[in-house]
């Protein structure tokens, strides 16, 4: 057995000093009728060998095909030193920093990606990390409800170009305290302003701006973030922090500015991995900090008063305030934050910039060779991030099975999300795709349109 | 030791690594950014020694003995993570579909099944991110059973005063109200104030078992009895799977909803602060219910079950599925364990507690529970050392950490005073639990002889103890540049 | 660039400081007909990105055979700890622990490979490493030359079962200082002892004697030991320390045993890596010591008595004694030496015993599967340690050839090295090779045959 | 922090790796071991543990500044160790066949073009497995050059007194005799001398450009010239080739041979003592006695050159082709960098050097060559502070590791009294550069103000000074069990 240090010595020394004479006995204050006989059905132990040979099996069977698929998750190249180091034994295997004086590493980590994620968002104040993009959404809209001092509204006004995803999680989350999303309409693969004046009269606690929008579309964020200050709105942005390397941050939406971001981190440093561990993020101005859900770290001092970091204001959270803290997050994303953090320094704010045009031009590239081919149109010429869409004359379903019969992933079909669009097609070339990844998808994409439909 | 900010250094960032040219921006002007973030500009050398630095500032498992109550901190295998991160796993896109995913969905769905072995329950959704989520869909399942029933009264979850603070704060972000109920003299829960708390209003109770007290509740059957009976579920918080893996089952016991933290037991690492898994198992009854997606098997198919499969889900609780990469170090040690692994795992980490609890009684450290056995865990009370010499159980902590052992778990669960939540695992050695005693009895003599001397620690550490007042009181939370820094911002060339 | 710091106003300030306007300036002390015009042959800098692209592509070119190969390099399964530690940045980029105080770590680890190579062979000292086992053994004879008081000789009598390779580096390196190998004949797969008495009258350094021998075959040590000893001298036994987890050690071979030992460090846990970096180690009676060439490590104690550990007997080599020192020896194979020591520390006697254990069966289980098949035959019966020689009825090259393309890697063709033992291949099966994998080279092997001739 | 022995612990180590069923051993049972070798038994996790805290007790790239001279410790890229340890690389067995190893092969072949080009030699061949390897190779080359001239008297290596330590005990292991030459004041040879020692003996001369003082030999033409017209060849020690790359090469200036270290001009980690590679490069009248084996190019396939092909070699220095992963790793770095990456590499150590230097000198430290530009690295004597303070070199170095630098070279080159090599190289921002002046200042004044304390150092590192004498007199070189540790053979099962 790998991982037991006893030898037959110890055993029989422990047992005597317990005071028993078998290991059984320490369970004999578990109801007879309540015990079993074992775990035979888990089966039997694997070496490392084993559990090698059967893993690399395993990754073999997913293949590697080219991904042109976004929608929330990018294929980013990820420089080595980060995991290197994020997985060095001291950070990947230490606790939450509860004892500050023996966590200083992993404290001052926390507080690096503080300063960074703030400063990307152009606000006060970050917390340590929430699960994810979609669970740091939800947790801004409670968040939104607490703080909105205007307004006592449960109500978040919401554009239906805000990922479905994180429209689905924060419903799932936001049912038991009966908050609700309400939709935004869209126009043009923007939200829909016009729409706004069927709204004047409704209480909101917030609205709720994703920019680049799920569909890869720069949105009006100055004047949605306007609207709903003059209508006693708080404001969320959700952030791709990648695209803030170029793009105006929520800090500066509008007159005010939002007064709360969120997003999903994984574009810094973060593998794709089937979808997680990945890192949420939460902003907000520092007048709204103490109803901020998760850890924060502050940098304070020692007795002998040298600088030294610590969890702090932790009066909002479960451990202390118990069934009125302002959320019942506990263990966050820590380890990935620390990825997150050593990537953004290897990159610095030129090197995320390199990144984003490099994205954004490569997905242009695509869009247009993609248009180009008879059969695929595009749907609006809205400006956009590194994401576009194009619309095809048949089903995307179909489309995407022949590209991934050639070892293409494809895209994001948005038909289920978005019927309004028609045969719509979400693509993404980030960085990492080169000219020649992307004419191979033109050209697989030329033949699948040329079977017919 | 200490390291500057990384926003401290002024070099120029590592330039290069994007050689594929970007073709000019098509974005528009007002859309852009003026200002320059605060992001670091670190050489790769700079950034590489300063994590480095910083991370040796840090108690680990891999450096220290950390028998942190609650926290089931035992050794994370080197291979887990090496296996978990292949680069076909890595770079699996959570939207990749079945046909790029068979080995990540096979693997799934073989530890949902194991999962299912271990806590006796009937189906298992591994979306939940962490324990608190896991309890967030537990309390979501138990409210949409009732509502599904019809049953819309059931606006109370039960919750022992012991219980981990996710709890009762996990059932007012379901929008339920918490009723707290005492625990009994000898660690077990009162069934009388039980009794008297449930009713027609009652929606569930949340237990651990073994609790946080470090004991095993040996009345769970008749509680489970008086809360069914009332009309409620049963709800369990298995943080503390580590005592019971093999012996008995949580299913077994009654409980209807259970969540795992798979980052405990079953070792995935802690990573200073998370990613978990709070994987769900769910009774017969609940099974509808479940968070979405889980896999299922189709024929030779893995595939995904979702909104559209089952319809009463109570939805989802991440943007993909959960934290995976956690779940694949999860299936890894799992398999390497074995089911006689797993046994031994309960074996040993009962064994190292409870002999680490006779050593310190032996020493004259008072117990919490002196006439229960002892679970994975139990509570050393400082009670006494207090009273004579002024020194507390953070003090104690404290000099710990100046002895090289990461610091049990301090002033929690909060009916014990002075207490010290000891949890030493299966994995360290008698070796390293006798050191461990060596230190409390060293501590608690300085105490006598010298109190002053303890309340200074910890003298070793990067840091002597921090102002947390001033933290809270003047919140310094990120760092600000002191004057414009923008002379170094071109690179050479 | 990606590995320099500088920003402009850096150097600017450093020029000044150091008196000039120019970095070229800094050059002006060479010959203006000595520089030249850069490095435009080498090609532009590669991306992080685009080196990982690369190399994996070069990588994939190599493909993955299953490997039936051994002759001096083995695959046996490394656990993950190895390598994950003995890259960590404290040890993979430190230098030689000149500054003892600052280097406790590689000091502390050095001697504990020192402990257990050592105790491996059953004698005293150890070094701190070799460049690879055929230069250990280059070593080893010119310390037995050096070391044996008895003898004048520059002759060192050597089994033809030595390792072709060695016996080829050491000539190479021996050459200088006219050192000479006087080769021992081979009979029935073991060194001839009757031919001993050939050479009663020749005066010898040493007797070099590999065990398990090239061919895998266990060889009379002890006779060979104590034939040695009464000729004046010394032994060097040349071992595998796999192998020493179950057969006896070089130390206890014959009456009093080798003088030295020898060897490749490479199947404790160090990948084959088409060669290198290894590991060689040297080994030796402590009357012996001060010959030793390279490092070592020794504990002693600080000015406070604290136990701490530093490089000592230094008198011995190059930076002091310059060309007075035992060997020019500097850099060695120190990182190598880490992981074999946290291989060693893993797998501990019982693992290495489980692991020679397992080898040998598979070897075992392949020798006589293949023996099975007709045109295939066992040359002789001799004891083997996990490595075969079978006798094939065609040239062994064009059996190879069949083999590889099914994508096996069938083993060592021994008709160079030893014409006499006719189509000869040398196979051998580590635990790394399963039951299937065995079944899979002998259905090849089948069909191979069955190609004519 | 001090950590045990390994040897100190007494757990169950990793059972059950190998699952895969030994069956019964054929060997006969008198060639069985009967004794229990030393090695630990320690479980998984303290291993790890142990490795880990061991770890941390080293200085190293990663976590200091380490201007150690003549070694040129640079930033080690994290991403040439990721991909040197590719899968495909790391199983590939060295006896593959060129079937199985055309991706490494190709490899293998750019990077001895690329040594070609970038020391202006004919060929190269990587097999030497460090620098004092690659010598060997150069030395054995002249040596064979000569004799198939039918030149046998040529047993004479010429060596400056400045020489690494491994010029002159190479010469000695090839069987030369060693004629030393000394150093003029200005830093470079003195013709003179050498005049006086060329002849009909010479075989040739061994030389760094520039040399260990860290100045360029200037007359290097004219040596070359002295030397060829005696009939005797020019090999060249690179390992200060960081100095020179993209502004001058060796072949220019006349040398016949060359090694280089790749582990330092080339940025392979150092291990904490190697691997390195020490390729060796040599003109056209060498090249049939490069050591085997090496590349060629046949038609679209990459093949190995050996003794069949290559009559004249030397041989083989290795078992197989020497250090691969090593050079695997100096191929990626080399790539990264790309020709103009390579320049900026030379421009910047000289650099940071010519900077170093001044601000020392501006400090008041005397330098040992004032007057001569500063290659990548220079020399400070502290000849005048031992006078006045008693404090020397070696105090010092052990002062500027309590201030968190590894300290310089010392005592090397012999020549220069009380001496610090001192090499920055050009990973190190001027940031580093300045605090390690400042240090330098620091201990000066300490030394003149409280000279025992510098005498004292180092105090913050996990030992003090320790006992050398005590060492070599009473060698403890390997642990012995106190007694026979039988007690806790057998396995908790
Ligand atoms: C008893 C108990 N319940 C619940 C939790 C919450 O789990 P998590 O931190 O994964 O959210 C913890 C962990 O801290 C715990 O110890
Ligand atoms: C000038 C010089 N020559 C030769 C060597 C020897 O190289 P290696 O240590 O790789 O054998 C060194 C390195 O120590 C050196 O600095």
């Amino acid at each position: 057995m790998p991982f037991i240090p006893h030898t037959d010595t110890d055993i029989a020394r422990m047992l005597q000093r317990a005071g028993i004479s078998d290991i059984s006995q320490l369970f004999d204050e578990i109801p007879v009728d309540l015990k079993i006989d074992g775990l035979e059905a888990i089966g039997p132990a694997l070496s490392e060998a084993e559990i090698a040979q059967l893993m690399q099996q395993r990754a073999r069977a997913d293949g590697e095909p080219l991904c042109f698929m976004g929608a929330g998750a990018y294929e980013h190249y990820i420089p080595a030193a980060v995991w290197d180091i994020a997985t060095r034994g001291e950070f990947y295997s230490a606790y939450t920093p509860y004892q500050a004086e023996a966590s200083q590493g992993t404290l001052q980590v926390i507080y690096e990606f503080q300063t960074m994620i703030a400063s990307l968002n152009g606000l006060d104040v970050s917390n340590a990390s929430l699960y994810d993009g979609a669970t740091a959404f939800a947790e801004a809209c409670l968040m939104a409800v607490r703080a909105n001092r205007k307004s006592k509204s449960k109500k978040i006004l919401v554009s239906r170009l805000l990922s479905p995803v994180f429209r689905s999680v924060a419903t799932t989350i936001l049912q038991g305290q009966r908050i609700e999303l309400v939709e935004l309409p869209i126009r043009n693969g923007q939200t829909d302003i016009a729409a706004l004046k069927n709204f004047v009269d409704e209480d909101f606690a917030a609205v709720a701006i994703q920019n680049p929008s799920f569909l890869g579309t720069l949105e009006d964020v100055d004047t949605l973030t306007d609207w709903a200050h003059e209508h006693g709105a708080l404001v969320i942005g959700i952030t791709n922090p990648m695209s803030l390397a170029l793009l105006k941050a929520p800090g500066q939406w509008g007159t005010a500015g939002a007064d709360i971001a969120c997003g999903e981190g994984q574009p810094m440093g973060i593998p794709l991995s089937s979808g997680g561990p990945y890192v949420g993020y939460l902003v907000c101005r520092k007048a709204i900090m103490r109803q901020m859900p998760g850890r924060i770290v502050g940098r304070t001092v020692d007795i002998e008063g040298k600088p030294g970091f610590t969890l702090t204001l932790q009066a909002r959270e479960q451990h202390i305030r118990r069934s009125k803290a302002t959320s019942n997050i506990c263990t966050n994303q820590g380890l990935i934050a620390t990825a997150a953090t050593i990537y953004m320094s290897l990159m610095g704010a030129e090197g995320l910039r390199q990144v984003a045009h490099s994205c954004n031009a490569n997905t242009h590239m695509l869009v247009d060779a993609l248009c180009a081919l008879p059969g695929i149109s595009q749907p609006f010429d809205t400006p956009l991030f590194h994401e576009g869409v194009v619309q095809l004359d048949r089903p995307v379903a179909g489309f995407l099975m022949e590209l991934s019969r050639q070892g293409i992933l494809g895209g994001y079909d948005l038909s289920a999300d978005y019927p309004e669009l028609g045969h719509a097609l979400l693509v993404c070339a980030t960085e990492q795709r080169s000219a020649a990844d992307i004419a191979s998808y033109v050209a697989a994409a030329g033949a699948a349109l040329e079977v017919a439909v | 030791m200490s390291e500057p900010l990384i926003f401290e250094y002024q070099s120029v960032s590592r330039q290069g690594f994007v050689a594929r040219s970007a073709s000019e921006s098509r974005l528009p002007a007002d859309a852009l950014r003026t200002d320059e973030p605060v992001l670091p500009r670190a050489s790769e050398l700079e950034v590489v020694r300063h994590f480095t630095r910083l991370s040796q500032l840090n108690f680990s498992i891999d450096t220290q003995f950390y028998p942190l109550g609650s926290c089931t901190m035992k050794y994370n295998p080197r291979i887990c993570n090496r296996l978990a991160m292949l680069p076909q796993f890595l770079l699996r896109h959570p939207l990749g579909g079945v046909e790029h995913g068979q080995g990540y969905l096979q693997t799934m769905f073989e530890l949902q099944e194991m999962l299912q072995v271990v806590t006796g329950m009937e189906a298992v959704s591994l979306t939940p991110m962490a324990g608190a989520q896991g309890e967030f869909a537990g309390v979501a399942m138990i409210q949409a059973y009732h509502a599904a029933q019809g049953d819309t009264e059931r606006t109370q979850i039960i919750v022992p005063d012991a219980a981990h603070g996710t709890n009762p704060a996990t059932a007012t972000m379901c929008g339920c109200d918490v009723v707290e109920i005492f625990t009994g003299v000898d660690g077990d829960i009162d069934l009388e104030a039980l009794r008297a708390v449930v009713g027609p209003q009652t929606a569930g109770i949340m237990l651990t078992n073994p609790s946080t007290l470090g004991v095993f509740e040996r009345q769970i059957q008749e509680i489970a009895a008086i809360v069914h009976e009332a009309g409620g579920l049963l709800y369990y918080d298995g943080a503390n799977l580590n005592a019971i893996l093999g012996k008995t089952l949580p299913g077994d016991m009654g409980f209807d909803v259970i969540h795992m933290n798979l980052h405990k037991t079953f070792s995935t690492p802690h990573g200073g602060g998370g990613p978990g898994s709070g994987a769900v198992g769910v009774s017969k009854r609940l099974k509808p219910f479940l968070p979405v997606p889980f896999i299922q098997k189709k024929g030779d198919l893995y595939v995904w079950a979702t909104e559209e499969s089952c319809p009463q889900s109570i939805g989802r609780l991440s943007a993909f599925m959960g934290n995976s990469g956690v779940l694949l170090r999860a299936y890894i040690y799992m398999r390497m364990l074995g089911g006689q692994g797993m046994e031994r795992v309960s074996d040993f980490a009962v064994l190292n507690a409870n002999y680490l609890l006779h050593a310190l009684q032996e020493a004259g450290f008072e117990i919490a529970f002196p006439e229960r056995r002892a679970t994975h865990e139990f509570i050393v009370s400082l009670k006494k050392e207090m009273r004579d010499t002024g020194v507390n159980a953070m003090d104690f902590a404290k000099a710990l950490l100046d002895h090289g052992f990461h610091a049990p778990t301090t002033y929690f669960p909060t009916l014990v005073p002075e207490c010290l939540l000891i949890e030493p695992t299966e994995t360290e050695s008698q070796h390293a639990l006798d050191g461990f005693v060596a230190a409390m009895i060293s501590i608690r003599k300085q105490a006598y002889t010298d109190p002053d001397k303890v309340k200074e620690a910890p003298l070793t550490l990067p840091v002597r103890r921090l102002d947390d007042v001033r933290a809270a009181k003047q919140p310094d939370l990120i760092w600000q540049p002191a004057e414009n820094n923008t002379e170094n911002t071109t690179a050479g060339s």
